[in-house]
């Protein structure tokens, strides 16, 4: 099983990554460019599982060579699932990747982290609702506390492809 | 308003100018001519072509264009750099010129004269210490670091306050400022002669500090231990109380 | 799988988040009135100045209390004297290399492999490297870094980069070769060019800093404004005579967060470890072309042919021609040499900006090859005019002061 | 109580700002002062450019003491503290590592030469850093009184 970690820059995402990957990381160079992405290993549930720390990215139609390599390193993994790491006080910025990523076909698993930012930001986020919407995975996590991190490696090993257009329709009631 | 400035300076400028000009330096009347009995050894020192000089202290007073007793400046100069060479070279060893550089902090002609004169010219530097100047004399003024350039050994020397008499320096201010009155004026050119023998006749661990012969021992001021202690103390407490602070604050959270 | 425009996208996020989200009345909290404070240009440079200046307290009181406090012990009378007898063959060329010469009273003067080489690289630059690299992952974690680089990005554009190219300058105080690799940032060639080239010639490694501060501690800060107006200097020449433009810089800026010890324990891990791991091969080897060279008089060799080029337009010794070469490996082991050759005071002046701009360490050349073998012919070529035009403009300045 | 925190802020900040322009004259001067136990150094590095940011940290507060409540303004109050919390945080984090090592004699300095080191003479920074630390206890009664504000709101 693989599993790529994205999201804009600034949300965690690294710190994330540590708190899954523990030690064992190996810096690499994305072949051909001078983008660098760390790779690492977890063991969940008897199972080995690769998990990329994917160079921060704002949308899947790229801007600049680091956005480049992270669509190019998704459409390599078909078989990968996404961890879309979001800023929990800036959630509409992040739920336009989101989106994108699902509509590629892959499927997701949202950690909504720095969530006690948002929290002193008096920002409430009703997380089920959320979860029922979109139809995958949501889990608040604080990376650098290391809160929601087992349910969210838990959650995301059950998640599936979803569909767009049933999005739309569970929106609306 | 930036012309307002400039007049400003301007004004500063011509004030700096007028006070600088006003002193010249010259023998106060009424002095002594007189000299005490007194016996000096010559300074010995090779010049640039390897021979060895003897100059004595009338040797540097007529090389230098006046009478011993018309100056303070001469005896000084003469009597602390024999006292440098005495520190810095053993035994048969003499400095050549040009090798011997000095530091002086007097602005007297007596004193560049005679450096210049001894130790040639471009061994000589001038600094003026902060807060003083021709008409306003400090024991600052009579402070010299000798370096041997081959060495780099450096003889760092003062001369001592008791060799001054007591208020001297405020009594020449008044006098070199026309302010003094006559009894005043009197009474500094005593000094002043007193002060001039002084150099001639005193032997050089008196008048100098640093001086080996007379080794006072400089009580090392005791280190202040208590006052370490109640800062480091009072830093050690601070700390613990701000952990505490943080743990608390964390607590509630 | 069907695809959403852009738009139907938005109204699908809008409708999403007036179910789930609901936000309650937002009062500015102290970090973000503070941050702010950080940004704007009046209040925030001020606090730029005070965090460089503990940036190099901290840097130089951590660092001096390894180095000096006891590394310097360690080496000189423990380390040196134990090597000094064991090695064999007191006289033969191989205990010259890897010793030293065997009357040196501290490791500083042997020059050998094992002794400075040793000496240099654990007892000077570790704790320099890691004194340097804790401050700047702290800055970098705690989110004030992105926030320096927004700050000095005007001033930084002038010269053709942008306001992140502030973490590669402040990383080559530290040690030229990591700040070679963060240059890789920037976005585009022309950048990254620049950057490399400036950064290589004129900022002074931590290592030589070091040595900088025992052996010309009164005209060090000469010397390192003068290398930061040549920094700007030619960044800004440098910016005007190479096509291509300076992308504006597009930098998300996090917010305050207090860095994690774990992470910045990591993180400091891995780059000190990477600096040993590629520096310090290039600085023993260094230190062995070093002393084989002058073992084969070839320094000195070199010496007699450049002496024209020193004494009549640097005005220099010709004996500094030694060092100058030997700073093609080692910069700080030259500075060393430098302070045993009998000069002025403003020669020497001359002669550390000299050995500074000079060459790069080989570390940092290595790393430049592996950036691109063009780019290291352009900084080489561009090295040479700067060597050659402020050296001149040095000594002029000499002249005109009438102190020559 | 807005009246009395303004008043201290302000003679703070008179205080460090007096204390930056002493010490900068000072290294312009040339030569060291020291008073007592207040000691004006007179090094580039901590009188010139350490002064200048404790001059700035005197400014932050004269900045900030007008209607002190307001968020904004107890951010400059509190840069102002900060600012001479580097500075005097350093110089004591100097001490320290000047303290330990125990120069050629023996690896560790003598207890006597331990506590020698931190004896007084002291920068000025160091007088200002007890006094910089009353923000805190503002910020806190600050906050205390917004959590009651909540509480009397549900």
């Amino acid at each position: 099983m693989k599993i790529l970690l994205m999201g804009h820059p600034n949300v965690g995402k690294s710190v994330l990554f540590n708190r899954l990957t523990g030690a064992n990381v190996i810096e690499s160079n994305y072949p051909g460019t001078t983008i660098d992405y760390t790779k690492g290993y977890m063991r969940v549930g008897g199972e080995e599982v690769e998990v990329i720390d994917v160079p921060g990215t704002f949308s899947l139609d790229p801007k600049d060579k680091a956005e480049e390599v992270a669509v190019k390193m998704l459409h390599e993994s078909r078989d990968a699932t996404v961890i879309c790491v979001i800023d929990a006080s800036k959630i509409e910025r992040g739920l336009y990747l989101v989106l994108e990523i699902i509509e590629e076909g892959y499927p997701v698993a949202i950690a909504l982290n720095m969530w006690d930012v948002a929290e002193d930001k008096n920002i409430k986020i009703d997380v089920v609702n959320l979860e029922r919407i979109l139809g995958v995975p949501v889990v608040s996590t604080t990376a650098i506390s290391g809160e929601g991190i087992k349910e969210l490696v838990s959650r995301s090993r059950g998640t599936a492809q979803v569909e767009v257009d049933d999005i739309f329709e569970r929106v609306e009631d | 308003m930036n012309r307002r400035n400039i007049f400003l300076v301007l004004v500063l400028m011509s004030f700096c100018i007028a006070s600088f000009a006003a002193v010249i330096e010259a023998t106060p009347d009424g002095v002594r001519e007189e000299l005490p009995e007194y016996k000096l050894e010559p300074i010995l020192i090779y010049d640039e072509g390897r021979d060895l000089l003897k100059i004595t202290i009338e040797d540097l007073a007529e090389s230098t264009g006046e009478e011993l007793w018309e100056c303070v400046c001469r005896p000084c100069s003469f009597r602390v750099t024999k006292t440098a060479i005495s520190q810095l070279y053993e035994g048969e060893e003499h400095p050549t010129q040009g090798e011997l550089k000095v530091i002086y902090h007097h602005p007297s002609g007596g004193h560049r004269l005679s450096f210049n004169y001894l130790l040639t010219e471009d061994c000589c530097t001038l600094e003026m210490p902060a807060g003083t100047s021709r008409k306003k004399f400090t024991m600052e003024n009579y402070c010299y670091e000798f370096i041997r350039t081959d060495t780099g050994e450096i003889f760092k020397t003062r001369v001592k306050a008791q060799v001054f008499p007591e208020g001297f320096f405020v009594l020449r201010e008044k006098v070199k400022s026309e302010m003094a009155t006559p009894d005043e004026k009197a009474e500094f050119a005593k000094q002043w002669s007193d002060t001039r023998d002084k150099f001639l006749v005193m032997n050089s661990y008196d008048l100098f500090e640093g001086v080996e012969e007379a080794e006072e021992e400089a009580e090392e001021e005791a280190p202040n231990v208590v006052g370490g202690a109640t800062f480091f103390s009072i830093l050690v407490a601070g700390l613990i109380l701000l952990l505490i602070m943080m743990y608390i604050r964390r607590k509630a959270r | 799988m069907t695809k959403l425009g852009v738009d139907e996208r938005w109204d699908l996020i809008d409708k999403i988040s007036k179910k789930t989200v609901t936000f309650g009345e937002y009062k500015h909290t102290l970090k973000d009135a503070i941050g702010e404070l950080t940004v704007k240009p009046l209040t925030g440079i001020p606090i730029a100045i005070a965090v460089l200046y503990g940036f190099w307290s901290f840097f130089s009181s951590f660092a001096g209390f390894f180095t000096d406090g006891f590394f310097v012990k360690l080496f000189d009378e423990h380390w040196l004297l134990w090597l000094q007898e064991i090695f064999p063959g007191k006289e033969s060329w191989l205990y010259y290399i890897f010793v030293g010469d065997p009357s040196a009273t501290n490791c500083f003067e042997a020059f050998g492999v094992l002794t400075s080489g040793f000496f240099v690289a654990i007892g000077v630059v570790l704790p320099a490297i890691v004194a340097f690299y804790l401050i700047l992952t702290l800055l970098e974690d705690s989110g004030y870094l992105p926030r320096l680089a927004v700050l000095i990005d005007t001033i930084l554009h002038r010269i053709g980069l942008h306001g992140y190219a502030i973490v590669p300058t402040i990383l080559s105080l530290g040690c030229n070769v990591p700040a070679v690799a963060a240059t890789r940032i920037l976005e585009t060639r022309k950048e990254r060019f620049i950057m490399m080239t400036i950064l290589a010639i004129f900022i002074p490694c931590g290592a030589q800093l070091g040595i900088m501060k025992e052996v010309i501690p009164d005209t060090m800060g000469f010397v390192i404004f003068y290398l930061f107006m040549g920094y700007l200097i030619f960044g800004f020449i440098l910016n005007k005579i190479i096509p291509g433009k300076t992308p504006e810089m597009l930098i998300d800026v996090p917010p305050y967060q207090m860095p994690t010890a774990q992470n910045v324990g990591r993180k400091l891990w891995m780059r000190t470890s990477s600096f040993f791991k590629v520096a310090l091969p290039f600085v023993l080897l260094g230190c062995v072309i070093v002393n084989v060279l002058y073992l084969t008089g070839f320094i000195a060799w070199m010496g007699d042919i450049l002496s024209p080029l020193f004494i009549g337009w640097f005005g220099v010794p010709s004996e500094t021609a030694g060092p100058l070469i030997a700073a093609f490996l080692r910069k700080d082991l030259a500075v060393a040499q430098l302070s045993a050759i009998e000069m002025t005071k403003y020669q020497m002046i001359s002669a550390v900006v000299l050995v500074s701009i000079y060459f790069p360490c080989v570390a940092t050349f290595a790393m430049m090859l592996r950036e691109g073998w063009k780019e290291l012919l352009g900084s080489i070529a561009v090295l040479a005019v700067v060597v050659t035009l402020y050296g001149g403009l040095l000594h002029l300045i000499w002249i005109l002061l009438g102190v020559a | 109580m807005k009246r009395l925190s303004s008043i201290y802020f302000g003679i703070l900040g008179v205080i460090a700002l007096a204390f930056g322009i002493a010490d900068l004259l000072v290294t312009i001067g040339g030569s060291g002062l020291s008073f007592g136990i207040l000691e004006i150094p007179c090094d580039a590095f901590r009188g010139g450019w350490g002064g200048l940011i404790i001059l700035s940290a005197g400014l932050f507060y004269l900045a900030g003491i007008k209607n002190i409540s307001e968020i904004h303004q107890i951010s400059k109050v509190m840069m102002g503290s900060i600012l001479i919390w580097i500075i005097a945080g350093l110089d004591i984090f100097a001490m320290i590592t000047e303290s330990i090592p125990g120069g050629d004699r023996s690896w560790f300095n003598t207890l006597e030469g331990f506590l020698e080191t931190y004896a007084p003479p002291y920068a000025p920074a160091i007088f200002l850093l007890p006094f910089s630390l009353v923000v805190f206890y503002y910020i806190l009664k600050k906050e205390r009184n917004i959590l009651k504000k909540e509480k009397d709101e549900e």
